[in-house]
Order: structure tokens, then C-alpha cells, then sequence
């Protein structure tokens, strides 16, 4: 019986620990001389409040879903990949330029198709990283960090030359490009902003769930994740599977990319920076993955949550007339207080391994529960 | 404890050290259940058990690496709480781990100097660290580079470098756990003459070790646990071999058998000349010329680091040959991959159990589909086939005695000599026409190293070709056909078991050829 | 056109503002190399120097003290390197992930504090180039090495202590072993605790202080997102010296140089496009880290907790 | 989306709310509109007029979030104060016919008839900057410090190179992008850089441009501004700014859609309509013929007589 209550505690102690970070956000407000009352009740309201915050906070957290499942493989394979940003940018250029492209095909045939020409540039994008990591032995964390910038400008090239929009009116040219076909759009699925790619993401995040723990290639990219020594004598090529696997990181943020246009903006424009597409989805991706236990599955709910404090905080702000700022600060103090209540969730383990050895003193030892799941989930680098 | 009875280490003597009632709980084990445990000063006391008795974890608490659930620890009759290595050290207890705690980029005398004080105060002295080593060295007749680095190192020296830590730091009660599982004859021989001494001077020592021999050759008593349970404490000069291992295992053993050599065929695996570079380029195997039969056995035997994981990992397609060629019934199988050594049907048990063999965080049916992928076996097209995959894991675990919760238990909750059945039935069921075992019984309890021997036999009756490399001379002569000896990096000379005597192996093991040089 | 970069005063230019540039990358990278060295990955940075530069500017405003400003940038660090000590060694928790957090925590809080406290963007007098007697009078050398301001020589000085106490001090060869193998270090009585809450604290000050070199000695003025991620780029000179502050030494200041030569290209006029050329420092440091083919294994427990499995 | 419809009250304070991509404080874009309303709210009172204001909305779906929600709120006028907001107005506009929009800066109100359009001709401020600096400069070197090379900067970089050529035909203009609007650590780098090429004069658009304002203080180098007035942060060697005035705009926007019309009407600050301002700093002292040249150089900007030839 007490076993339940601390599951349940345990399934409870992200939002606890949440909600403890947004008390601290309560004293902010209130030095800011704003009401926290109304202001939580904001954020509340315009995450979940009604079809279209549901809707909103979904259409957040697809990037965020897509980036973080990916990182889930990157993560299982041994690898970090915080290039989600670049890799983002990438899968949308390309997705974008072909739009522009041919702007006068029929949709069922050109969603389908931005949507994996995004996939695989950032595939590419991702996969170079691989590359420099198994062949040169450079740091993905470097390379990654690297690329990301590099992509930004690239974007910003494109954006004001290439592919910016001819006909805008006006004396200023904007680094943006044309709207794309709405025949493109992806189809909304209720009447509100939520769209395909939410969809897509969900039904993505379940079949790379069944890809790790049920493929061959799965097995092999976890299996070199946890001890490549091991896996030479299994007779996998390790490199290989460094490559492919930040290759598949990098390109469900390129889909993300994609989703991100032909989802939400249907156009791309630059203010420099690569947050201002992203909304630093490729960060808050990897977030939302180790929220979600680096398990594609638990990325769901994480992303979801994630995206909801997101939606909701811009919210709190517009109510209460506090500056941005606060928000981004609070963002801060959820993710760091997150993952800080991750060690109860592992004493608890214990504890209830324990008990349950007291319960059948038989002896005969029962399953291990891995006495540091960190231990089986965390091999970075 | 009074000052006047200070060791020759500096440290005072304890007189009386008792663990009572120790209860120690893991998620899923009850490691230790009121275990009982004292030592006297001056005494060699054994700790014997089975893997997964409680040994370790018994000492670990003595050390403060783990805190007991339950009991006290007395020393000289009061009760102390002993919270980290830190205050253990201060207590003047000195621990030599079962899994080496060395700092693989650190060289020999960064290991040795690492936590104690420095005579320069915030600088380290490596200088005169050195120095001090290489007396003991001298002294002990432990010979290591104390510039190398310890990943350059065999495990041999490796362990070596354990000792010298725990020689250098002294201790008024050194534990030592399975210090002599990876030393060879002569070296333990040494060895032992230090922990005499050691007890003469009134230290008291903790032993913990698989090898009953050595056990009954040096220590004044015996404890054995059996399933985190006291069995029993007797004076070794009561008891025998026999007994012990009963005890342990908790069963009547029965005798080793005699091997008939009529099933022996034709040559299986030929190694012609093959030379091979070791990790760090240097030549590690030099024009190897061997060759197995099917059925057969060949031991081959040599003093840790002279180039047997190498040879191993060159026969299994993990590390490339220089020069030669190898040949599977006729084929040449030199060039081949270890994914295709696997289907021509080569097995590998290899020496570092828990960094080559498996996968630790992996559960027991993760690893034993870990070589098998493309087996058919377990997969339909590129989907792991999870049915067969259960069916199967359940029929080897039961099959080969694995003692474990499920199929579904991380590795690393198994202790070693399961983890081993695991490897072996993952690596026979195959049945392969070439097995290679590396060390398969190294720091295995008598229990489990029996039944490896069986399996290993029953194999050579199947008309496996079977290459045994073993540092443990018994194993070796107990196993073997025919006997080779290798020495930095050379086939030495190749013996039927008939005419093989431990001496006879020793001077072969010291570089004494008895074969022609080889013609390469 | 290419012709015009290999004039003297292109030369001298790249220099003396490479060398500025890179002040505040060997500051922070320095730091974080201890952290690491240890086994902690911090990937806060990058917040912890946006907090350091706010501190420093704003008593620097209100008092036009400049060591105080330092000292309260130290200080600051200081306390979110505690932060992140606390979360990833004593509570354990995922490195890269609390990095992150500190980060927008840090991003966030320092703008905040910004508005609040400065509200519109205001220049300080900040730490001026020393005038060397004899030294800054040389004609070019004196130019390029001799007349930049204190916190500038401080960085360089930084490079050869930290390669010297990670070397030759017993708390060096602690933080190696720590953050290779804090198992082994336990079982001889050497705090793993200790020792990572001592490097990734100092780490902290040292972002600080990078945080501070901007807005009281390089720039002298605060305004939101200063640093504008170069504390990640930081980090990743970090993995590109392999953990040798003399290599994080060598990063820096080839990424800074490459940076300010991009620049030169476009002002004299060389016909490539703006944003080709914002990006080659950050290529060049891919391609030198792959035709210098580097062999440094990393710490082997970075960004592993450890916690004994008592 | 579903379409609610607000009720514009027409008794109590016009409410206004405006989404910004960067601080209110970036003593550039954003900082120029939110200072626009505050004066304005001065002016009418604040029981007549009254904002609300989301600021780092650069992430353009966050922003669009923010315009449905202060639209669906009543707002009688919502601003969108940066040029990646107009395919969202695009898109909600016409859910909330009763509702005004306004976003810049862009020529373009889409024909939709609820949404305003304005922009800045900062190319002219960029030209009398440009007239005076090559003027002003000695050493025939003037050096320019952009961000991106697009809309608002790169016409006030054209206007100001403009000028400085037809003063002086062979004066070098050195022009550096450090294609980020919030580098600051890079732009200071930059004027040193031009500094190290000979520039005695500069100027810069954007944010991040403070870092090359403490360059040029420190090496004695004259600065040009625009966007914000400049001077405070260096007295001794800030010359003159372009300044936005918006409250031309804001306040004919109020004025039309207190009359009904709702949009429609896409505008132009200029020196003409003094939109756009050329402010002296005082604290410097601008030799009288140069101070002159200016004013003329103004002058014929606003009667037509000179042309920029930048942008149109
Ligand atoms: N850190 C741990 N976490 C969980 N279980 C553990 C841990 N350490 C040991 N155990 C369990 O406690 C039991 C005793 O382990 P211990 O290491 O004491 O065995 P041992 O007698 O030393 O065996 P061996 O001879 O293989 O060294 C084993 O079943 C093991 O699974
Ligand atoms: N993380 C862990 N979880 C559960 N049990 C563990 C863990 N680590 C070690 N053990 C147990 O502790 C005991 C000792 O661990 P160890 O790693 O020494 O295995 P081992 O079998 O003793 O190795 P060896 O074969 O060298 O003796 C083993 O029985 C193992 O099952
Ligand atoms: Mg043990
Ligand atoms: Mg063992």
C-alpha cells in the first residue's frame, strides 16, 4: 500500500517540483509588484484554459517533442547532441526551398515531401557531427555548437538573398520569403491552430519507442551507448552507429524545422538569431527529453508540460505586465528544479526494492532495480 | 588502543576487531543477514564464499564504502561508526578492492600518491613517491614502471600496483579481496611471503580469494558465507579442502574427470606465424605458429601480459594481424570480420568479463541475443523477435545454471560467476566449431568454475576445437590435451599433458624455450 | 584585394584584437576546464557570466568603483557556481540539463535585474589600457601586447597557474583523478564531493569575472543577453584545448583572431558576402580540430554523478 | 480560428497593446515605439489613453499568441512593432474585423481593411548622417557598423553612404555586417577595426551598436546614431541621431479609428512629415557651416530637391 502511494508520488514529483520553482516565481512577482494569484490563474488559463490554449500548447510542444525524441537516440547512443537548433534551421531551409520551388503542386503530394526533405537535411546537418566524431574524433559538443552558428548565418544568407520574397512592398527589404502555398499548410486537425504535425510527432515518438527497444538497430545503437568495448566484440560497427544515430537526432529536428514552417509560420524570415525560428526548441527539446526519462514515451507528457509552461508564462506576462525577462528566469528555475527531484524518484526506487525484499523474506533475490538509473541513462560524451 | 604498541607502518595495533549482527539490504538482495565477523591482531583470516556470498560487501562496510542496515563494529571492544574510506584509513584499516581502483591516465606513482599528504605541502612530490616505491619494490620483489600508465599496465601489474598502494599507505588491518585472482604461481608465492611477514609483525589481514589452496596455504582461519549467511569459522589446521568448498557451496563436489583423447580429428584452427601490435603499437605477439584440433583442448598457459589477449582478439577478428594467416578446416578465415568469425562459428569468452564480455545495464536475454543479432535466431527482418527471444533466454538460463531473478535482471546485478554462465551459454549454444576462453573461471567460485569445466569438456566431446588461456596452472593441466607455453609474445614450446609438470611449465612461463625458435 | 590583408596595420590590428577578444573565452573556458577536469559539465556558462556582468556593471555604475564591481562579479559567480555544485553533485542531477537551467536562469535574472534596477542602456568608465612605461611605447609590439587594460593581462596570466596547479599540486592531481575515476579517489579518502563543489565553484567565479571583462573593462556597457552565447562557445573551446588550459589558450585565441579577421575582410572592402564571412571562425575551428586529428579522451566520468551505490 | 467578436468601447480610455521583438529598453527599435506611446499617454491623459506592451516576443509564433489574445481582449489598436509579424496579423486580422491592427516596419496592409502599415525612410536620416560625417572626417576614412544586411538598417547604411559619396566623391566608406542585431562584444570590434583602417568618423544601426559607441568615445572617433538618440552615452563624440518620432503615426492612427476606419493605410515616417528627426547633441559643438549643411541637406530632403536614390 505505502509502495502506491510513493509510485504515485513519484509520478507526481515533476509537477511538484514545478510548482516549488513557481513559488519562488510567487516572491518575484510580488517584488515586481505584481498579484501572483492572478497571475499563476493566467498561466493556468492560457495553457490549458480553453481549445485554443490546449491547442496552442500542443502546436508548442510538437518541436519540442520531435527535437527530444531525437535526442532520446543521440542520448541511448552515447552521444550528446545539442546542435537541435542548427539542425532546425537546416530542415527548414530545405523544406522551404522547395516549397518556393514548386509552388503549384498538389499538397498530397508536396507535404509528404517537404515534410522528409526536411527530415533529411537535418538529417545531414546532424550527420556531419557523426562524421567528425567516429572518423576525427572531434568533440559533438564542439562541432555541434559550431554548426549551430554556422546555420544561422547561413539562414541569414539565404533569407536576404536566394530566397527572399521579390514582391514585398515597402522600401525596406525584410529577410523574409513568400508565404508558401497554402495548399501546403498542414491540414489543421480541429478548428483551432493544432495541426498534423502534433500528430505525426506523437505517432513518430511511439514508433522510435518500438525502433530502440524492438529493431536489431535499435539494440545495436543502445548497446554502443552503454559500453562499446562490448559491442566491437559483439561485432557492431560502433562509428556506424555514432553516425546514424546523431544523423537521426539531427534530422527529427530538421522535420521539427519543417512541422515549425509548413505547420505554424508558412514562411520563414530571420531576425538574426536562431531562437527567433526555433524558439530554442532545439535546446528545450533536450529539456523535455530528459523530463521524459530520455524514453520516447515519457517525452510525450514532458514535451507537452513544457510546452504548456511556455505557453502559459507568455501568458502570466501579459497579465500581469512584468517584464519578459521573468518569464525566461523562470523557465530557468523549473528546469533546474526538475531535474534536482530526480534523486528522490531514485531513493524511492530504492527504498521500495528494499521493502519489497522485506516483504517476501524468502531469500531468493528478487529483480535489482538498478540502483542508480542515471547510471543506465546517462552516458554523454 | 595504547600508544605504546605502535606497527612498523606507524599505525596502532587493534588488538580485537569484531563485526556483529551486520545486516546489509540491496534493492532486490539481502547482501549480508547477521553476519558475524572478528579478527585478532597478528591473524591471516579468510573470508570464503560463493559469488554473491556477501564477501565484498561485508568488507565494504568495514572500509565505510557502504553503511550497515542493521549491527555494530567494535573496535578493541568499543563501538565506532566508521562513515567513509576517510575514517577507515584514520582507524589505520587499508582495503585491496576486487575490481581495481587505479586511475587509468594517472601513472603508477599518481595512483600511489593520490590522497595522502605531500611533503611540500600543496605540491606533490612525485619524486620522492617514486623513491619510495621502487624500495618496496625492491624489498617485495614487485617490479612495475612507476612512470607508466596504469592503462599500459596488464591487469597483473595492475593488481601489482593495488599492492604497492596498499604496502606504501600500511594499515594496522588490510583487507584484501581477491588479490591474488589474476597473479601468477610465483607471484602469489611472493606475495604471500609479504603478508607472513606482514602478520608476524602483528598486522592483521583479511583475505578474501576463490583458490583454496591458498587459502589452506597461509591463513590462520577460515569464515565462510553462504547467501549473505555466516556457515561456519573454523581453524584452517582443522580443516581441508574439501570441506571448505562444501561448505561453501553447501553440496558434496563431485571428482574431476579423466578425459579420453579417442574423439580427437583433424586440425581445426591453424595460426600460421601470426605477429600482432598491442594497444599502444608496440609488438605484443611475434610469428605465432599453433594449431588445434577438433575435440581437442589446447591450453595455453603464460604469466599475465605476455600477449594471450592479444592472440585472443586477433583469432576473434578484434584486432589486426601484422603478418600470418589464420585457417579455419583449410578456409582462411585471417582477414575475416567477427560478425562473419561468429557465423563460421568461432566463440569467444573474453578475459575482461565486465567491460568485453557484456553489457552490464542490459538485461540477461539483452545480453545473451548480444552476438547472435544475425543469427536468424532472434530477429525478423531487422525487428528483434521477442517470443523466440524470451523462449530462448529462458531455456540457456535454465539450461546452464544461471542463478538469476529473471530474464529481465540488468547484468550488473549478477555476480560474477553467473555473469559468466551467461557469456558461456551465449557462446556455446552456438556450438561452435572453435571456442577461444580466456580466463573463464578467473575470480569464479568453486561452484560455478566446476560446472564451466563440465560445460568446457562436453564441448570438446561435441569435436570443438578449444584454445584455454588461463594464468591458473591447475585449470590448465586440468583441462588441456596438450599445453602451450607463451612469453612476451613467443610460443615457448608445446607439451602433452602427459609430460607437463607444474615446474616444467614454470621455467617455460619464465622465457625458457623448449621448441625451436620460430621461422619468421 | 587579398593583397590589402597582409598590410602591417591589418596585422597588428588582427592581433591586438585578437588578443582582446579572446579575454573573455580564456576566462570563462579556464574555468570550466576545472570543472570538467572533475567531472562536472557546466553548461550554465554562459547565465553565470550574463549574472557576473550585470553585478560588476551595475556597482560600477552606482559607486564608478571598478575593483568592487569585480569583486561583487566574483562574488556573484561564486554563488551560482555553488548552485550548480549543489544540484549536480549533492542532489546528482543530470549536468547537461541543470547547465541549461542555469543558464536561462541566468539569462533571464540578469535582464530582469537590468530593467529594473538600470532600465535604459548606460556606459560606464571601465578599467582603461595600462600604460607599460618603456613596453607600450614600442612601436608595434607595444601596440599589440602592451596596451591593453588589467583584466586582459589577467587572463593570460590565468593560463599558465591553471596548467600548474592541475599539474603539480596535490589538489590537481585529485581533480584528475576525481573526474577520471571518483570511485578510485573515494576508496583512498579523497571527497569526490569536495573537490568537484571547489572546481565547479571556482569555475563560477571565473565566468563571473569573464562576465565582468565585458561589461567593465572590454565594453563597458550592460544591455539584455551582453554575452550573446559566448559562453557556449567557451565550452566548446574547452573540448577543443582537450581539457590543457595551454590548448584552451590556443582555441581562443585562433577563434578570436579568425573572428576579427572576418571582419577585416569586410571592412577593406574584400567582395564576400556578410554572412559567409561571420562564419568562418566558427568553421575554422571545426577544420583545425580536424587536421590537427587531436587524440584527448575526455574525462572518462564528465557529466556522471557520483554516488556511492551504498 | 473561431472568430470572437470584440466589443470597441467607445467611452473609457483607447487601449492600445503592442508586441515587441526586443527589450523596451534596446535604446533602438523597440525602445522608439514604446517610448512614442508613453508620450502619448502623457499628452491625452491616462484616463483617455492607455498600453500594454509583450516585449522579446521575437519568436514570431509567441507573438502571434500575444495578438490574438490582446485582440480577443478588446483592444481598440494592436500594434505589431516588427516586420516578422505580418503574415500572423495577416492571418488574424480578420477574425476580429472590429479590432485595428498595425505592424512596421513594411509598406504593405495586404488590401485588408483593419490593418495599418508603417515604415521609416531612415534612408534620409542615413543621408544628412552621411552629408555631415564626410564633412566632419579628416582622415577621408568613415567606417559603418550594421547588423544584418536587410530592411531598416541596410537603408539607413545606403542613405548615410549616399550622402557622405555626393559630399565627398572619394571618400571611403568601410561597411561591416556582423550579422547579429545583439553582438555587442563584436561591434565593438568592429570599430576598432575600422579605427585600426584610419576611420576617424562612424556610425551603426541597431542594438548591439553600443559596443562600437564605447570604441569610438575612447579612441576620440565621432559617432553618428540612429533609431534613438545616441548622445547620453557618449557626450563628447556623439554628433547627431536620427530619432523616430512614431506618435505622427500612432496618434492619426487613434485619430482614424476613433472616426471608424479601421485600416487601410500604409505610412511613411520622413523627415518631411517629421516622423524622422536629425537631433544635435548639444554636448558636442558642430562647426556652424557643417551644422548648416545639414540643415540645408534637410531641407532639400524634405522639398524634394535631393534625392537619396536609396530604396522607392
Ligand atoms: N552496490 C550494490 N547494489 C546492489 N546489490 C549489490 C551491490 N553490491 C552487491 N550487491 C549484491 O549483494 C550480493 C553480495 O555481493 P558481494 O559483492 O558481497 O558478493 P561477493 O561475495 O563479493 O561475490 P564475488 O565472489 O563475486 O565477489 C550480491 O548478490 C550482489 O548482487
Ligand atoms: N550496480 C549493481 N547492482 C547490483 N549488484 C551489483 C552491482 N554492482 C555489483 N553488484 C554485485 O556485487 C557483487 C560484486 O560485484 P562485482 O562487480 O565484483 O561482480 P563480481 O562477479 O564479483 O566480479 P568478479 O567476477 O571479478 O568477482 C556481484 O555479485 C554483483 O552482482
Ligand atoms: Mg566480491
Ligand atoms: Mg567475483
Amino acid at each position: 500500500m505505502r509502495v502506491r502511494w510513493s509510485a504515485l508520488f513519484d509520478a507526481l514529483l515533476p509537477l511538484i517540483a514545478t510548482l516549488a520553482a513557481l513559488l519562488i516565481g510567487a516572491i518575484m512577482l510580488l517584488i515586481l509588484g505584481a498579484n501572483p494569484i492572478s497571475g499563476y490563474a493566467a498561466l493556468f488559463e492560457g495553457a490549458f484554459g480553453s481549445m485554443n490554449a490546449l491547442a496552442d500548447t500542443a502546436v508548442k510542444a510538437t518541436p519540442l517533442l520531435l527535437v527530444g525524441i531525437g535526442i532520446c537516440i543521440a542520448f541511448r547512443s552515447g552521444v550528446i547532441n545539442i546542435g537541435g537548433e542548427g539542425q532546425m534551421i537546416l530542415g527548414a531551409l530545405a523544406a522551404t526551398g522547395l516549397g518556393l520551388a514548386f509552388p503549384d503542386l498538389p499538397g498530397i503530394i508536396m507535404i509528404p515531401l517537404v515534410l522528409v526533405v526536411g527530415f533529411v537535411a537535418g538529417g545531414v546537418w546532424g550527420g556531419i557531427p557523426g562524421y567528425l566524431k567516429a572518423r576525427f574524433n572531434v568533440n559533438e559538443i564542439l562541432s555541434t555548437i559550431m554548426m549551430n552558428a554556422i546555420a544561422v548565418q547561413g539562414m541569414n544568407f539565404l533569407l536576404r538573398d536566394l530566397m527572399i520574397d521579390k514582391l514585398q512592398k515597402g522600401a525596406a527589404r525584410i529577410p523574409q520569403t513568400a508565404r508558401l502555398s497554402t495548399a501546403y499548410d498542414l491540414p489543421r486537425l480541429v478548428p483551432t491552430r493544432l495541426h498534423l504535425g502534433a500528430l505525426i510527432a506523437v505517432i513518430l515518438a511511439i514508433g522510435v519507442y518500438f525502433f530502440l527497444w524492438r529493431t536489431t538497430i535499435g539494440y545495436r545503437i543502445r548497446a554502443v551507448g552503454l559500453n562499446s568495448h562490448a559491442s566491437r566484440y559483439a561485432g557492431i560497427k560502433v562509428p556506424r552507429y555514432i553516425i546514424l544515430s546523431l544523423a537521426l537526432s539531427g534530422a527529427f529536428a530538421g522535420l521539427a524545422g519543417a512541422v515549425q514552417v509548413y505547420g505554424v509560420n508558412h514562411f520563414m524570415i530571420t531576425d538574426g538569431t536562431a531562437a527567433g525560428f526555433t524558439g530554442s526548441a532545439g535546446f528545450n527539446g533536450i529539456v523535455a527529453a530528459l523530463f521524459g526519462q530520455l524514453h520516447p514515451i515519457g517525452t510525450i507528457p514532458a514535451s507537452f508540460l513544457f510546452g504548456a509552461l511556455l505557453v502559459g508564462a507568455n501568458k502570466l506576462q501579459r497579465v500581469t505586465q512584468v517584464p519578459a525577462a521573468l518569464i525566461t528566469a523562470l523557465n530557468g528555475l523549473v528546469v533546474v528544479f526538475v531535474v534536482s527531484s530526480e534523486i528522490w524518484r531514485r531513493k524511492n526506487a530504492r527504498r521500495r526494492a528494499i521493502q519489497a525484499l522485506e516483504a517476501n523474506k524468502a531469500g531468493e533475490p528478487q529483480p535489482a532495480i538498478p540502483v542508480n538509473p542515471q547510471e543506465e541513462e546517462h552516458h554523454v560524451g | 588502543m595504547t600508544e605504546q604498541e605502535l606497527l612498523p607502518s606507524g599505525h596502532p595495533k587493534i588488538h580485537h576487531l569484531e563485526m556483529k549482527n551486520i545486516v546489509k539490504r540491496f534493492p532486490g538482495v539481502l547482501a549480508n543477514d547477521h553476519v558475524h565477523f572478528d579478527i585478532k591482531a597478528g591473524e591471516v583470516h579468510a573470508l570464503l564464499g560463493e559469488n554473491g556470498a556477501g564477501k565484498s560487501t561485508l568488507m565494504k562496510q568495514l572500509y565505510g564504502l557502504y553503511h550497515p542496515d542493521e549491527g555494530e563494529i567494535l573496535f578493541d571492544g568499543k563501538s565506532l561508526r566508521i562513515s567513509s574510506p576517510a575514517d577507515a584509513i584514520r582507524l589505520g584499516i587499508g582495503m585491496i578492492h576486487q575490481h581495481f581502483m587505479l586511475v587509468d591516465t594517472l601513472t603508477v606513482a599518481e595512483n600511489v600518491a593520490l590522497g595522502l599528504p605531500s611533503s611540500r605541502g600543496m605540491l606533490t612530490d612525485l619524486d620522492k613517491v617514486t623513491e619510495r616505491i621502487n624500495e618496496l619494490a625492491k624489498l617485495y620483489g614487485l617490479d612495475v614502471r612507476t612512470d607508466a600508465l596504469i592503462w599500459q599496465l596488464s591487469v597483473g601489474q595492475q593488481q601489482k600496483v593495488e599492492i604497492i598502494k596498499a604496502l606504501y599507505r600500511g594499515a594496522a588491518l588490510l583487507i584484501l579481496d581477491e588479490p591474488t585472482a589474476v597473479l601468477t604461481p610465483q607471484e602469489v608465492d611472493d606475495f604471500f611471503v609479504i603478508l607472513k611477514q606482514m602478520a608476524a609483525e602483528g598486522h592483521s589481514l583479511i583475505f578474501i580469494s576463490h583458490k583454496l589452496h591458498e587459502v589452506m596455504a597461509f591463513t590462520d582461519r577460515v569464515t565462510v558465507l553462504r547467501d549473505g549467511k555466516n556457515v561456519g569459522s573454523v581453524q584452517t589446521k582443522d580443516t581441508d579442502k574439501r570441506q571448505l568448498a562444501e561448505m561453501m557451496v553447501g553440496r558434496q563436489l563431485k571428482p574431476a574427470k579423466l578425459l579420453d583423447q579417442s574423439q580427437i580429428g583433424q586440425p581445426r584452427l591453424e595460426i600460421k606465424g601470426i605477429s600482432a601490435l598491442n594497444d599502444f603499437d608496440s609488438p605484443a605477439l611475434n610469428c605465432i605458429d599453433l594449431e588445434i584440433r577438433a575435440g581437442e583442448i589446447l591450453g595455453l598457459a603464460g604469466v599475465s601480459g605476455n600477449g594471450q589477449p592479444e592472440l585472443a582478439q586477433v583469432i576473434a577478428g578484434l584486432r589486426n594481424e601484422t603478418g600470418g594467416t589464420i585457417l579455419l578446416d583449410g578456409k582462411d578465415i585471417t582477414k575475416a570480420t567477427p560478425e562473419e568469425l561468429i557465423q563460421i562459428g568461432v566463440a569467444f569468452i573474453p578475459e575482461e568479463r565486465n567491460r568485453d564480455g557484456l553489457i552490464r545495464e542490459f538485461t540477461v536475454s539483452e545480453n545473451i541475443i548480444l552476438r547472435d543479432l544475425n543469427s536468424g535466431f532472434y530477429s525478423k527482418k531487422g525487428f528483434l523477435d521477442m517470443p523466440s527471444i524470451a523462449e530462448r533466454s529462458k531455456s540457456l538460463v535454465a539450461g546452464y545454471k544461471v542463478k538469476t531473478p529473471s530474464i529481465d535482471t540488468p547484468m550488473k546485478s549478477l555476480s560474477g560467476g553467473n555473469a559468466q554462465k551467461v557469456i558461456l551459454a551465449r557462446e556455446l549454444s552456438r556450438n561452435p566449431k572453435v571456442l577461444i576462453a580466456a580466463q573463464p573461471t578467473r575470480g569464479v567460485d568453486i561452484g560455478a568454475t566446476e560446472y564451466i569445466h563440465d560445460m568446457i569438456i562436453q564441448q570438446r566431446s561435441a569435436g570443438t576445437a578449444t584454445m584455454l588461456i588461463s594464468e591458473d596452472l591447475d585449470e590448465i593441466l586440468a583441462l588441456s590435451d596438450r599445453i602451450a607455453v607463451i612469453f612476451h609474445g613467443e610460443i615457448m614450446g608445446i607439451v602433452d599433458r602427459a609430460d607437463a609438470t607444474p615446474e616444467k611449465l614454470g621455467l617455460m612461463m619464465a622465457g625458457e624455450r623448449i621448441g625451436e625458435e620460430p621461422e619468421c | 584585394m587579398w593583397a590589402d590583408l597582409f598590410t602591417g596595420s591589418v596585422l597588428v590590428g588582427l592581433l591586438s584584437s585578437g588578443i582582446r577578444l579572446a579575454t573573455p573565452y580564456l576566462y570563462a573556458a579556464i574555468g570550466e576546464t576545472f570543472g570538467q577536469r572533475s567531472g562536472v559539465l557546466n553548461l550554465g556558462v554562459d547565465g553565470i557570466m550574463l549574472m557576473g556582468a550585470f553585478s560588476g556593471f551595475y556597482v560600477v555604475f552606482l559607486t564608478g568603483n571598478l575593483w568592487l564591481g569585480l569583486l561583487l562579479a566574483i562574488i556573484v559567480g561564486a554563488i551560482m557556481g555553488l548552485a550548480m555544485a549543489f544540484i549536480s553533485v549533492t542532489l546528482n542531477a543530470e549536468q547537461g540539463i541543470s547547465g541549461i537551467g542555469v543558464y536561462l536562469f541566468g539569462l533571464g535574472m540578469s535582464d530582469l535585474l537590468f530593467q529594473k534596477l538600470v532600465n535604459n542602456v548606460e556606459t560606464v568608465r571601465g578599467f582603461q589600457p595600462l600604460h607599460i612605461p618603456l613596453l607600450s611605447d614600442i612601436p608595434v609590439i607595444g601596440e599589440i601586447f602592451f596596451q591593453q587594460n588589467i583584466l586582459v593581462y589577467g587572463a593570460y596570466l590565468m593560463v599558465p597557474i591553471a596548467w600548474f596547479v592541475i599539474n603539480k599540486t596535490t589538489f590537481g592531481l585529485k581533480m584528475r583523478a576525481v573526474g577520471e575515476n571518483p570511485e578510485a579517489a573515494d576508496t583512498l579518502g579523497v571527497s569526490v564531493a569536495k573537490v568537484r563543489y571547489l572546481t565547479v565553484t571556482f569555475g563560477g567565479i571565473m565566468s563571473g569575472i569573464a562576465g565582468a571583462s565585458l561589461s567593465i573593462a572590454l565594453l563597458n556597457v550592460f544591455q539584455q543577453n551582453l554575452t550573446n552565447g559566448l559562453g557556449f562557445i567557451a565550452i566548446a573551446l574547452v573540448y577543443f584545448g582537450g581539457w590543457r588550459p595551454g590548448w584552451v589558450l590556443i582555441g581562443s585565441l585562433l577563434f578570436s583572431m579568425v573572428n576579427s579577421l572576418q571582419v577585416w575582410v569586410q571592412v577593406i572592402g574584400i567582395e564576400i558576402p556578410s554572412d559567409i564571412a561571420v562564419m568562418m571562425p566558427y568553421l575554422l575551428t571545426i577544420v583545425v580540430l580536424v587536421i590537427s586529428a587531436q587524440r584527448v579522451r575526455q574525462p572518462k566520468a564528465l557529466s556522471k554523478a557520483y554516488e556511492r551505490m551504498d | 480560428g473561431g472568430a470572437q467578436e470584440a466589443q470597441t468601447t467607445s467611452d473609457g480610455p483607447f487601449k492600445v497593446a503592442v508586441v515587441m521583438p526586443s527589450a523596451v529598453n534596446d535604446l533602438a527599435f523597440s525602445q522608439s515605439m514604446f517610448e512614442a506611446l508613453t508620450q502619448i499617454k502623457n499628452e491625452m491623459g491616462a484616463e483617455n489613453f492607455d498600453f500594454v506592451y509583450s516585449d522579446n516576443m521575437f519568436v514570431v509564433d509567441d507573438a502571434a499568441a500575444a495578438i490574438r489574445d490582446y485582440a480577443s481582449q478588446g483592444y481598440n489598436l494592436i500594434i505589431a512593432h516588427g516586420s516578422q509579424y505580418g503574415a500572423s496579423l495577416k492571418e488574424i486580422a480578420p477574425d476580429f474585423p472590429k479590432t485595428s491592427f498595425a505592424w512596421g516596419t513594411a509598406g504593405d496592409t495586404f488590401d485588408i481593411p483593419n490593418i495599418f502599415a508603417y515604415e521609416a525612410y531612415s534612408q534620409e536620416g542615413g543621408y544628412v548622417n552621411g552629408v555631415m560625417a564626410a564633412a566632419l572626417s579628416q582622415s577621408g576614412t568613415i567606417g559603418v557598423v550594421g547588423p544584418i544586411e536587410v530592411g531598416d538598417a541596410k537603408l539607413y547604411v545606403d542613405g548615410f553612404i549616399a550622402g557622405a559619396k555626393a559630399t565627398k566623391p572619394d571618400i571611403t566608406v568601410n561597411v561591416n555586417y556582423i550579422g547579429s542585431f545583439s553582438d555587442v562584444a563584436l561591434a565593438s570590434e568592429a570599430a576598432q577595426t575600422h579605427a585600426g583602417a584610419g576611420a576617424d568618423v562612424l556610425t551603426g544601426s541597431a542594438q548591439m551598436v553600443v559596443g562600437a559607441i564605447g570604441v569610438a568615445e575612447e579612441r576620440g572617433i565621432l559617432w553618428f546614431g540612429t533609431q534613438a538618440d545616441q548622445s547620453s552615452l557618449a557626450p563628447s563624440i556623439v554628433v547627431a541621431s536620427q530619432v523616430y518620432d512614431w506618435t505622427v503615426v500612432v496618434d492619426d492612427m487613434i485619430a482614424l479609428i476613433k472616426e471608424g476606419t479601421l485600416g487601410g493605410k500604409a505610412y511613411v515616417v520622413t523627415l518631411e512629415n517629421e516622423g524622422l528627426l536629425i537631433v544635435f547633441n548639444d554636448g558636442y559643438d558642430l562647426s556652424a557651416d557643417v551644422k548648416t549643411l545639414a540643415e540645408n541637406t534637410i531641407a532639400g530632403l524634405k522639398d524634394g530637391s535631393i534625392k537619396t536614390g536609396v530604396g522607392e
